[in-house]
This record gives C-alpha cells, structure tokens and sequence, in this order.
C-alpha cells in the first residue's frame, strides 16, 4: 500500500474530481473480470424464513408479509454482479436493505435464500473455518460508527486483523505503523479511539481495513457520522485510494451526492429490492421509475453528467485536402460561423472561421494557412462542470477528443445549457 | 370460609428436608473436602490481615482512594478507616473483611464463568434467571441450617450463606455487561475472522469489564449485608458484635459495630466504583 | 392459630387481651399454651403471643408490651436484676429451679453405642480436668492445634460464665471457645454431631427438647460454692432460677391472672416430659400443652380456684 | 503491634444511645401518636386481606399478571398464590403482606417526594446520598433495638426497620427518573412558558413514572426482604415460620415459608415490573 | 393560520423555489421593522463566566480559555438584527454554538453579557413572570428531536402551549384540531408519537409550536432527524408557510443548501462569533474569508443567485422614436445582431434584429413594423436555475424587467455559463 496523504488539512486539495483515475477506470471497463456475483439473494428476519420465502415468491409485499408474519424481509431476491477494481455505490432510503444486503458479503447476515460467489466460490456454503480465513483474507468492513475497539489504542485497533490471523507480535506492529501512517496517522499510535476526531477515527476503521490487505472493501455508510467539509475530503481520499489500490469496494450510502460521486456504479435500493442498477449518468439521465426519479432530483448534473454525454455529431466536418470553397459551402449550408477540420483518420487538425474561409477564398489561400489552433479540446469524460468555465470563455465550439486525437464529437454553449435542465 | 381450604394441603419442604439428608448421607466427603479447602483459605486471608499493620491497610485504602477517586476522598476513606480502629474494632473488622474477601471471591469464580455462559446462550438464561431471583428472594436463614449441616459451625458456612446471597449480582451484571457490547463492535472482531473465543476474549470481555467491576461492586456490598447473618452460624467479626449488642440492649455497642460496618461498605464501594469507572471506556 | 381475630376485634371485648413473650425455645412456648389455655377458658381473657428474642420479648415486657413471660432463665439475662429492681417487671412465681446448664458431650463419646457402631472415644472423661487430654477428639477445624468448646449464646449471661470457666479451668491451653452466633447454630450443630455419631463438646441445658430426645452427659465440675462461682465461676452451675414475670401494670389489668400465675410451678421433669411428648408426636406446643394438662390434673387444679379449674376441665 | 493502638479509643455508639433516649424522653408523645396510626392502618390492612376470600386474591393475581404480562404469567403466578394456600401459609402469607404493604406506602409517601427535591437541588443530593448509603448498609438488627423502644414490640416496630431499609431505592430512583428525563422535552415544557411546577407534574413526572415504578418495585422486593428480620421484633407472618422452623431445626418448616416469600416476591417484582413496561414510554 | 397542504406525498410538489413568495421578500426589505436586536451577546459556560468575560474582552481564544479555565465559550460577542417577518439562518459546523445562540433568544440559556431585544424590550432583563408570558404569546420553538411529550397522544402536544397559558379545555382543542389539520395531520390526534414517521414528528412539532400563535419561531435544526426526501419536502413547506404567514424565523442548519434555499439572510459561525451575515448572494458571491468559502464550495450556484445577480446593462438600447438607421448603427457599433426597444419610460417595447433593420432600411419600413415581440423576459429575483432553460432555447438576450416593465438589464447565454464556475 502506497503512502497517499499524511494530513487532512480542511482546506481541500482536490477541488473537483480530477483524482477519479479515468485510466482505471477505463481499465476496470474492459477487464471486467467478476469478483463477486450475487445470485437471487434474499435475507428475512424472524422466525420462519422457509415459509415466508414462499409468501414472497408468491408475490406478497414485504409490509403484508410483517403484518401477517412478524417477519421482516430485509433483502429480498437481489441479483447483481461487482467487477473486480470497481467501486460499487449501494444507495436508498433508511430501511431499505442496504446494510442487510452488504452484511450477507461477509456473511455477518447468513441469507435466507440464494448464493454469493466471490472469485467463483459460494461462500454461503463455507464452513467455520473457510468463513474465518475468507474474512481475514479476502474482505474487510468498514462502519458507519467506526465499530473501533474503544478499549484498545489506535495501534491496537489496527493491529486486530493481523493478530487474529496469527501474526507474530513484531510483524504486526510493523503492518499496522505502516497502515497507520499511510492515512497519515504516525503519532497517534497510542492515543485511544476517544482521543481523536470524528474524521481520524474513520481513518483508523480504514488502517485497521487495510492491514488485513483485502480484496474486497465493504463500507456500510462509512462518512455519514463526519461533518460536512470533513466528509467531503474523506470521499476524496477514498476515490485516490481506489484509483491507487484498485481493490473492490462495495460502498453504502443514503446520500445520492455521495453515490453519484464516488460510484462507478450505482444500485438504487427500495424495500429489500434494487430497484435500479447503473452507471450515475444511466439513473441521471433515465431513471427507472418515478421513486429513483425523486430521488435524483437535487442532484447537481454537471458533477454527474460527462463531456461524452452532451457532445453533438458535428454538423459538417471537412478533410484537409478540402480547399475553403468546401469549408464556405459546409458552413454556409449548415449555418455555422466555423467548421472543424480533421485528416483521413478523423484526427483533428484545427477550426476554420467562415470569415478566415472567405478572405482565404479571396487571397487563394490553402486551408492549411488559415487553420486556427486556439479552440479548446476535452476528452468524452470529462465532467460537464469543469467544462463551463471553458465554455463560458471561448469562441468556438469545444472539441471533444479521444487518446488519438480522433474527434469524437462537439460541444456548444446550448448543450452546456440544456444539460443542466 | 375466605381461608384457604385445609384439605388441599402439600409441603414441598420436606423433600427439600429429604434431599439435604440424602446429600449429607451421600457427599459428605465432598462437602469435607470443600470445607477443608475454603477454610485454608480463609485462615490464610485472615492470618495475612491480621498480621498487616494496620496502619499499612490504611495507607493502602489512602492510595487507592487517591489514585481511583482523588486526594480528599483518599484522606477521607484513610480517616474513615481508622476510626474504625479507634472504635477498638480492628481486629474483628479483620475477621470481618477475610470471610468477605473469600466469598467475593468464590462468588466471582462462580459468577463470572456462568454469566459468560448465560449470556451466550438464551435458554440457559431462561433457566438461571428464575433461580437467582430465588437465590435472592429466599430468606438466608433458611439456609443457616443446611449450611451448618453441610460444613459444621463457623466461617465456612457462613460463607456458603454469604456467596449464595452475594452471586447473583455478578452473574446477572457479566451477562448485561457482554450483551451490551456495541454490536458494531462484536461485529467489527467478527468481520475480522475472529472465532467466538477470540471475541469474547479480545472484545467482550475487556468491554464488558466496566459493568462487571459494577458487578463485584454489588456482590461485595450484599456481602457485606451478610455480616450479621453470618455471625449466627459462628463467623467472628463484626456481625458477632452487633448480635452481642442487640441481645443485651446495648444500643452503643451494636451502633459502633455497626457504623464499622457501613464505614468498611462505603470504603469498599467507592474505591471498587472508582475502579469501575477508571475501566469505563470513553464514550465515542 | 386462634388468635389472628383477636387483634382484630380488639374493642369488642371488655377485658384486655393478655400478650404472652415466646423467646423461640420449646420449653416456654409449652408453658405459654398450658397458661393460655387456663387463662381463655378460665379466666375468659383473650391472649396473643409476640415472638421475638429473649432481649427483644424483655424489652417487650417491660414497655408493656407483653404482659407475661413464662420462663426466664434469670442468671441469663444481665438487664434481670435492674429491671426488677425498677419495678418495671414483676416477679411472680418460680416456674421451675432444679434445671441444669453446664458442658455436655453426647454420652456414646464415652460409652460408645455398638448399634451405631461408635466406639468410646473418650472413655475416662468425667469431669473438666479430663478435658485437656482429651482435645485432640474435638479438634476445632479452624484451628487445628486446639479442641473446641461450643459456648453460650450472646444472648445470654452464660455466655460469660463459659468463658470465664474456660480460663479459669485452665481449659483454654487445649481449647478455643467457640461462640455460635445464634441458639439455633449451637442446637444445630449438636443435632448434627448426634446424628453423624460424631464428638461434640460444649454448653448446653435441661430441660429442652434436645436433651430429652438423646443422650448427653453432663461434665462433671467441682459442686456448686458461692464463693468458688463469684471467683471465677469455678465450680458447677447452681440451678437457676426460672421464673414466671409479668409487667407492672398487669396486676390492675388482670388480678386473678396474677394470683394464678404466683401459683403456677413445674419442674425440669415436667418440662421435659412435654417436650419429648412434643417431639415424639410431632406435637404442635397447644397440643402438648392439652396433654400437659390431662396428664397433670392435680398439679394444675392447685393453681386455681375449683370453679376456674371446672371451666378449664372442661374446655379440654 | 500490627494491632491498632488502643490508647487511641473513642466510641461513637454512646452518642447515638444517648440520642436516642433523649428523644425518648422528650418525643415520646409523638412515637406513640405515630405508633398509633401506623398500627391503625395496619391492622385495618391485616383485617382487609384475612377477610378477602383467597380466590378472590388469586383471581386477581391472574387478572394482573394477564393484563401486564401474559395469559401464560397470569396462570403461573396464580398457581404459584394458590401453592402458598396449600403450604397451609394462607393466614400467615396475609399478615406479611399487611406488614410490608404498610411499609411501601409509608416509603413511597417519604421516598418520593424526597427524591423529586433531590432531583431539583444539587447540594441536598451531596446530603442524603451517603445518608442513603448508610440506611442501605448498616445492618438492620441494629436499629431493631431503637424500633422497639420507640414503637414496642409487634408490626410498629417491624414496619418501621423495614422502611428504613426500603426507602433508599425509591428515592434514588425518583431522582434518577427525574434527571433521565430528556432535556430536550424538559426544554421544550420550558420554551412554552411553564413553570417548574408545571414542567414537574406535566412533563418530568409522567415520564419518569416508569423509573419511579422500578423504584417501587425495588422497595417491595427490600420490604420483603426483611420480612425474617421483622420477625424478631414480634411480626407475625412468614418471617417468624422461618425463624421459628429454624429454632426448631425443621428445614422443611423453613423451607415452606421461605418458598412462600419467593412466591411472594417473584409475584409482586414480575407484576410490578410488567406494569412499569407498560408505562415505559417507547422510544422516539 | 391557513391551511397549507393536507398530505406530504414523497413525490414533490414544488419543483423550484417558486413558493419563495417575491412579493413577502420584497416587503420585508422595505418595511425593515426591527423584531430581534442582539447586541455584544455573550454566553459562557463554566463557574466562573465573569473572569472569563474580561479574558474574551482581552482577546484570548475560546481553545485558550478552555484550556486555562475549564469554561467554554458558546458564544463570542455576537450582533445582529432580525427584521419583523424575515427568515434568518444561522449556519455552521458543530460546536460553533448555533445552538446555545438561538436558546438566547428565547432565555432558554441566561446570556453572560450583552441584551436581546425583541419588539424594542429587552429581554434579558424579564422576571420570571415576563419571561413566562414573553415565551406563551411571543415565541415558539421547533427542536431538531422534535422534543415531544411522548406520554402524550399527538393533540396532547399541540393542546400544550394554551393549556400553559390557560386556555379552557374546550377551546384549547379546537385550536389544536385546527393546529393539527393545518399542518395535513387530523385524523392522528390520538395516536402516540412514536406511531409517527420522522416527518410526521416534526409537522407536530411544528403545529405545537403554531399553536401558540407565536410572532418569531425558533427552530434548531428542524430538520437533520429527517430522510433526504422528506426532508426537502419540509423545506419546501417551510418556505409555504414562511410567505403565508409571515413570522419571523430564526432558523439553525448546518447544511449550506438548506441554509441558502431557505434563508433571506444567513449568519455563519465559527467559534461562538458570527464570522459573516449576508443574503446567500453576497456570502456565495463576496466570502468574507476562506473558511467560508470552503464552507460554500459545494453550493449549486443557479439556486442561490438570482437573474439581478447576472445580468448586464444592455450595451445598445434604442428608443421608440429612433429609426432603423441609429438601430443599424448602435448594432454595428456594438457587434451586436440584436438590440432592445424601450419607450420614454425605459418600458420595453421589443427587439430589433439587425436583419430586419437592413431590410426595414432598403423597405422603408419603421422600427415599430419590425418589433419582434417573442423575446423572453425575466424578473431580477428569479434563480438562474430557472434561467437555464430559457436561455438554451432563446435566440435572443433575456430581458430582465421590474413589475412596470421596465428594463433593467439583459441576460446572454454567455453570464449564464459564467454564474456557474
Ligand atoms: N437483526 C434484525 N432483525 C430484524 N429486522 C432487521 C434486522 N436488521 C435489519 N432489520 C430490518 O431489515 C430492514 C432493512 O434494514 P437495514 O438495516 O438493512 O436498512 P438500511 O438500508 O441499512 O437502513 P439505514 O440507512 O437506516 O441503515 C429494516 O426494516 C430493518 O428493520
Ligand atoms: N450546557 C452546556 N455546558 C457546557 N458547555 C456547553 C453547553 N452547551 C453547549 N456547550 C458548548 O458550547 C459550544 C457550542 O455548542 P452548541 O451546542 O451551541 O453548538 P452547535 O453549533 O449547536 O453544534 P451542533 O451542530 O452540534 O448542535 C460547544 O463547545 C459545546 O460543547
Ligand atoms: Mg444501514
Ligand atoms: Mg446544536
């Protein structure tokens, strides 16, 4: 585990989301290779779980089902796949499962019906001992409330999960100082959890995590007991810790900001069931239904929504070896002030103005003379946000490129605009 | 008419009367060899706080009272202490203090395990409960008799009466104290691969500790309120005096034995209380 | 248990009820029934009885609030002498003097009991200066290096006396005096030791039910000398006077009560007859007093007038 | 020399004893006037309970324990009642009830009003707590002596010890009801213009009303925990069953009516109990 | 007190902030009748406040003093005004005293230095009486646990307050019944709390609070017990009633978008001081320092500034006399391709492209025969939220006008885009 940051100055280092690793998440994308696959899951409390089963196969609702039962179905029939490397948002209103249904991953919940694979193994079939080395091995879980020992010190803390594995005491020590210091905690070795801030003991639920160096994180609304500026710069650190660990992280959490912000993908949970799972820009930009619609709201688009979302066809395109006959005629016909030009393999050259195309047409210069280079470029996932400024400022449409400089699309003012209504 | 009809009648003690024969008859020598044991030592307890100088028990009371509360309450309980021995009262309060010790002790050698146990396991606790609230609601001097009966007359009865008296607030305090581990926590060891064992040695345990120091605390004062009850199986010590004072009317000798006997219980249960707290963890 | 209503219907009545002490032995709860049934039927008085203490019902005796105590063991009771030199209490009769109190051992510690397989332990102890020899049969189990004696109750004076006697006899080299807490741990303990055959050596007294239902030997002390038992209590216990008291104020209240009870004598025999009685047929007290009184007739007609004695007879 | 000096001796007792025959001297009118009323009542509570038909109690106990537990508890400690009646413990059971009922009422009428002027001031607290701590822990047969010169010897007395030992809980609790109360409802009474008085009898009491009645039903369970004790100084019931069947050695005598006072106690605590969850108020 | 809404479906009524009635708004700044005046409040916790108070004058931190006294400082020498019938908001991280301020305001916490006045008296100076009617006619509070009775059923709340003042039984339950329904809850008024939802708690709350008839209601933080859905739902019904009834609110949050959609002015604190007062605009547009600024960074911007926020003074304007010529002229001079028409009275009239004019010119054609009248138009207290739309759509500028049509500024896409970065 490499070091990322030794203190959390509230001021924040990272005003936007640059640190979301797009190359990561590129990366995860194609790789896709699953890491735990989630099969007709379903978790119900109370006595008699069998026969509630069939009352809920049959079709029965969940309040029905208390009324008539007692029992109470905290997950019901989930389905759902994380990839390796992805970061795994659970979202949903209190009461709706998202801690039940993230509790069955380490088997904290043992499910009522339905499989877990994780790296192709049904753990809900291990036994005592698998169960044991599976979570010292493969998963750790964050808590809400931190979950620390408050009777042990912070080194305590974090040594816990090499202890129980059986590390020997010098060894551990040096795992859980290393930890420690990775999320900027050296010097605080032998405080207890009561001595530090909100914000520092959720750094410690982190270390203590990480020491057992898991697979797969599991975090059950991790940063919702933090302030709000402090929260902020936690989920920040979490996206830099992802984008540098590439673990698997499953991460719950009632606040679709929250949600939509750090997720790769989101699930949106309702009543014990998902409602929708998805990109943030898939729940944005086509809710479900009405309940995820709702929810969505207040969200701020242009921190959701990216470049690749807004982009238009451009309307003409010229190639180079077009003179700027072509150009006027292209831009004339489509009623644009200027035109982009790329090469055969649609990679961008530059703009031509329609008065640059005119005096050329006057003067006989080649297109290649008149060529503008000043327009401003983004790639497809870049955030609309951080594109405003840049919209606000220049004269041409933006253009929207690949890696290769390959032209993918553009973006005016309007779609700016109208991608925040 | 409005009594109870005479014809249904049954007694349930005498089989209780038949089963404490049979016992006798049948486990004497079980019960010699646990009076020969808690006997030592007792007279080991006694013989070490009677060779104590006193003024050593009273500085040790002053340190303690510093350290686990602060100065005033040290010089306070060293002060209270003392005029226990300036009521001449020293040596049986001595007397006093081993039976207590011993019963505090077996009661937590006793309690503690079962109160893990209860807490672990909901049916079990389904059955003990309704036994220790007998165990506390039974009158002691009905088991004076089975006690002399089974170990003879003198301390080890009475400290047979005084941990009977005395174990359920241990028992019952253990239990809360490892159920009311923030579950979070438990889960937090659980989640980490631990084994039941690990959890409630490195978790519940440590955490539950502040409720059963609150626990011996309990236990130790209710031993306390045995003194007098013990005495009347043969326990020398302050409860003797008390007997001694009330037979013969003498308000002033059985008021001193007495106040001794509330001066050791506030000692005892601030210092133990100052303890339990110092275990308390900080709230989050 | 005849006397719930009573306190109850406390104004119906003209006379007063008379409240008698039972300090929780036998012997006097059988002399409470046996007064108590003279006085309801003959005398027509309703009665109660207070439990309590030998102190507690003393106490109880002098405020008024027991009228009559049927068997104080006067040499026990230190406050005796005052109280009745107060006036508080009135002495009205000798219940019974030829008691006895002293060191008893069960009788197979020396004899042996074949049936039960007991060997005679101790075969040549007869009296106090036999005892040191002797210890290591009653090893006191807290302290190994000594016998024990089992000694009086705190309640009572004899509890001094026994420890006196112990220092004095010298016994104290080879024995710790042991005090039970409680009349109830020293019978206790003796009953044990009688049941198991095992030794046991201590104060006790006649009559009680305990010595009438087995067999124990009084230890033999040098005979009784006023001046050997006000130095140092040397010599065997004079018998001592048991009396019948009554508060000051019962002679206003219930004269003929009064004037019956300067009658009213027994003796060890007598008690101890009702108590074996008592315990053999696992009599409740009311129920040996009754046969206490069919069996005694001529004692008893003495101690009232022949009408009372008719009605007495009668209620039987 | 580990002795405590005995040059250094100064008894306390002597005080109290000579108090205590002041007030004597000088109160007795008083005593007697409280003798009085106490025996009043008592003996019209005695009167009341040996006058309803057993079934009728038994009845009721069913209909309580049903109303605040369950059908099943309401059959239980009915059957339970009725087994004191087949012990042939009927009357007596009856007397101690009138004893320790007496003693409740008279505890609630001091306990709780002292502990609502606890609750409001600081310093009385720092007062009567360790005045608490001592009721709690002097042993009860030293104030018998006392009891019995001012009241005599019978229920008075008895009543009068037991109050003694009984009172603290109810008071502590009271006082602890009252400060549990959340601020931000005590707040809330506040902020609409009511006065302390107000906020008391309107806010603070109903909602500690179910502490209260835990302290209640601690105060029972300490008056018939002294139920043996009061035997001593002349109560009937099945204390001096107990104390008379030990005097005898009859442990199946002792038993009976020691398993009557379990009865007793597990019936009163489960029906208390269950009638303070029913005031408990759930939680937000 | 008018009935606002029966019953509070998740799904939103309000989309926007439309209820936030202008009109109220505008009436308040002009009236600027003073309710609440603070002045130098200082609160300090602890046995000795006096020695601390001198400590505070001479300039020593609350951390300082904490640490040498033992005393915390909850508020620091704080001044403010409250003008009759405005919704202020107090704002700030945890610990800041927001709390122990407000419970100033209604004598709840006895200030250590410093006067409140409310109505022109000073409070601080109230016996027990005075304070006891000034806390039954004049002031209510709303706590952020709802803070109800919960041995009393839901009418048993509301009936609090006049049954205190001593109102009888009959009359106390009909303003209760009315209390109740207004807030959409009759038909549960023998319910217990704990048989209520969150929101349903709170809408107690509030109608015990109403049920006084209260001028100024003190609410701490109301609404932080609530789910994000239901909790909007609130502040939306929160302004309803604010713009209904008029009261004045003192309002605590530490949430800055329910500070900024809520407040007319916001105060935020730092350490027991008011670090800065403001309407939302001027905190998010003019931050008094950078803790504020981090404070505010989060903040979606199109729902706090308005189209006065962002508009320009029109760089051209002609007037109804002039002719297409000046029009032609103004355009050219200005690079513009359209230019607003107003009247004498600077009342706009409509919009003139410079194609129209040319032709208008060559066709002698006068400026009013070319008025193109599909502009949108735009008040200056609208959020630029609600601009977005319009301004993505418009081929003209929008026109930003008062209530008599006046022209006060326009709005290109161009402002659009830069209110946002
Ligand atoms: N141990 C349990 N026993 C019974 N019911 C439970 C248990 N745990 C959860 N539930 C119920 O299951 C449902 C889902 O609860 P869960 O805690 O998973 O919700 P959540 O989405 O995590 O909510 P929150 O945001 O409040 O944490 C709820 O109705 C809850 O009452
Ligand atoms: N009754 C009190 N006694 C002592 N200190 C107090 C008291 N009430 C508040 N404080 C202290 O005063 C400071 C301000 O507290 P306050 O409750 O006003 O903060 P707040 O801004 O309301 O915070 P929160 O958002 O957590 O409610 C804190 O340091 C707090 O510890
Ligand atoms: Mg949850
Ligand atoms: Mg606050």
């Amino acid at each position: 585990m490499t070091e990322f940051r030794k203190e959390l100055p509230i001021s924040i280092k990272y005003r936007n989301n640059e640190c979301k690793k797009k190359d990561n998440l590129i990366e995860w994308v194609y790789r896709m290779t699953v890491k735990i696959k989630v099969e007709n899951l379903t978790k119900i409390f109370g006595r008699n779980p069998k026969a509630v089963l069939k009352k809920l196969k049959s079709g029965e609702s969940k309040e029905k089902i208390f009324r008539e039962t007692g029992n109470t179905v905290g997950v019901n029939n989930v389905s759902f796949e994380v990839s390796e490397g992805e970061f795994f948002v659970i979202m949903g209103l209190s009461g709706s499962g998202k801690s039940t249904l993230i509790r069955c991953l380490n088997l904290l919940n043992i499910p009522s019906a339905g499989q877990i694979y994780v790296d192709g193994a049904n753990i809900v079939q291990y036994n005592k001992k698998a169960l044991g080395e599976f979570r010292q091995k493969k998963v750790a879980m964050v808590f809400q409330h931190f979950g620390l020992f408050t009777h042990r010190t912070i080194i305590g803390n974090v040594e816990y999960g090499p202890e129980i594995r059986g590390i020997p005491k010098e060894e551990r020590r040096e795992i859980a100082k290393k930890n420690l210091a990775a999320v900027g905690l050296e010097g605080w070795e032998d405080k207890y959890p009561n001595e530090l801030s909100g914000g520092m003991r959720q750094r410690v639920g982190l270390a203590r995590a990480f020491a057992n160096d898991p697979d797969i994180l599991l975090m059950d609304e991790p940063f919702s007991a933090l302030d709000p500026l402090i929260r902020r710069d936690m989920q920040l650190e979490m996206l830099d810790i992802h984008a540098k660990l590439g673990k698997t992280i499953v991460f719950i959490t009632h606040d679709v900001n929250e949600a939509f912000k750090l997720g790769d993908r989101v699930a949106v949970m309702k009543d014990g069931a998902i409602e929708q799972i998805g990109t943030p820009e898939e729940i944005l930009t086509n809710p479900a239904n009405e309940y995820i619609a709702n929810f969505v709201q207040d969200v701020d688009k242009t921190k959701v929504l990216h470049a690749g979302n807004i982009m238009i066809k451009p309307g003409a395109l010229i190639s180079l070896k077009d003179g700027p006959k072509v150009a006027i005629k292209e831009m004339r016909n489509n009623g644009i002030s200027s035109v982009f030009v790329v090469d055969n393999a649609r990679k961008l050259q530059g703009i031509v103005t329609i008065d640059d195309a005119v005096k050329a047409l006057k003067e006989q210069q080649k297109l290649q003379d008149i060529l503008i280079k000043d327009y401003d470029t983004t790639t497809p996932d870049t955030y609309v946000q951080d594109l405003i400024q840049v919209a606000s400022t220049t004269k041409y449409p933006i253009a929207v490129v690949d890696e290769q400089d390959k032209l993918l699309g553009i973006i005016v003012r309007v779609s700016v605009l109208s991608a925040l209504t | 008419m409005q009594d109870f009809p005479e014809f249904i009648s049954f007694k349930c003690g005498i089989y209780i009367e038949v089963f404490v024969k049979w016992l006798l008859d049948n486990f004497m020598g079980f019960f010699d060899v646990l009076n020969e044991g808690v006997l030592m030592f007792l007279l080991k307890a006694e013989a070490f706080l009677l060779w104590l100088p006193w003024w050593c028990l009273v500085l040790l009371v002053f340190l303690l009272g510093w350290r686990f509360r602060n100065l005033r309450a040290g010089i306070l309980y060293a002060f209270l202490l003392s005029l226990i021995g300036v009521f001449g009262l020293w040596q049986l309060t001595m007397s006093t203090l081993a039976i207590v010790l011993t019963s505090v002790v077996i009661s937590l050698l006793l309690g503690i395990p079962v109160g893990i146990l209860m807490s672990h396991h909901a049916k079990l606790e389904v059955v003990i409960k309704p036994i220790l609230d007998a165990m506390q609601t039974m009158p002691s001097f009905v088991y004076l008799i089975p006690a002399i009966m089974f170990f003879g007359l003198g301390m080890v009865p009475a400290v047979f009466a005084t941990v009977i008296y005395a174990l359920p607030p241990v028992i019952r305090l253990t239990n809360l104290g490892i159920k009311n581990v923030p579950k979070e926590m438990v889960e937090a060891s659980y989640s980490f691969g631990s084994s039941s064992w690990q959890t409630l040695l490195k978790v519940q345990l440590p955490q539950a500790l502040p409720t059963i120091m609150t626990g011996i605390n309990q236990t130790t004062m209710m031993a306390l309120s045995m003194v007098v009850v013990a005495s009347m199986i043969g326990a020398k010590g302050l409860g003797y005096e008390v007997l001694a004072g009330i037979s013969r009317i003498e308000i002033a000798r059985a008021f001193d034995a007495g106040l001794s006997i509330v001066i050791l219980a506030v000692i005892i249960d601030r210092i133990s209380q100052g303890i339990a707290d110092k275990y308390k963890i900080p709230e989050q | 248990c005849s006397s719930k209503e009573d306190a109850v219907s406390k104004k119906g009545s003209t006379k007063e009820k008379l409240v008698f002490a039972d300090a929780g032995w036998d012997s006097i709860k059988i002399h409470n029934e046996v007064a108590r049934l003279i006085v309801e039927s003959g005398y027509g008085y309703e009665t109660d009885v207070i439990p309590g203490t030998t102190a507690v019902t003393l106490e109880g005796l002098k405020r008024g609030d027991i009228d009559i105590f049927m068997e104080i063991w006067t040499d026990n009771i230190q406050t005796y002498p005052e109280a009745i030199s107060n006036g508080d209490i009135l002495e009205v009769s000798l219940n019974f003097g030829d008691n006895r109190q002293g060191f008893y051992v069960p009788t197979y510690v020396i004899k042996g009991d074949p049936e039960k397989g007991l060997k005679p332990l101790a075969p040549d102890l007869q009296s106090t200066t036999d005892l040191p020899k002797y210890w290591e049969i009653f090893r006191d189990p807290e302290d190994k290096k000594k016998g024990r004696i089992y000694g009086a109750i705190p309640d009572w004076a004899a509890d001094e006396i026994v420890s006196q006697k112990v220092k004095n006899y010298g016994l104290d080299k080879e024995y710790n005096l042991f005090r039970p807490g409680s009349g109830t741990a020293l019978s206790t303990s003796l009953v044990k030791a009688l049941e198991k055959g095992e030794p046991w050596l201590g104060y006790y007294w006649e009559p009680e039910w305990i010595t009438g239902k087995y067999d124990l030997t009084l230890i033999e002390e040098p005979d009784f000398e006023q001046a050997k038992w006000q130095n140092g209590y040397v010599c065997a216990f004079p018998s001592v006077p048991v009396t019948v008291c009554v508060n000051k104020d019962l002679p206003q209240k219930a004269p003929e009560v009064v004037d019956f009870l300067k009658n009213y004598q027994t003796s060890t025999a007598l008690t101890n007859a009702a108590l074996a009685y008592m315990e053999e047929n696992n009599a409740s007290p009311r129920e040996a007093a009754q046969w206490f009184l069919k069996n005694n007739k001529e004692l008893w007609t003495q101690w009232v007038s022949v009408d009372v004695a008719e009605k007495v007879a009668a209620a039987l």
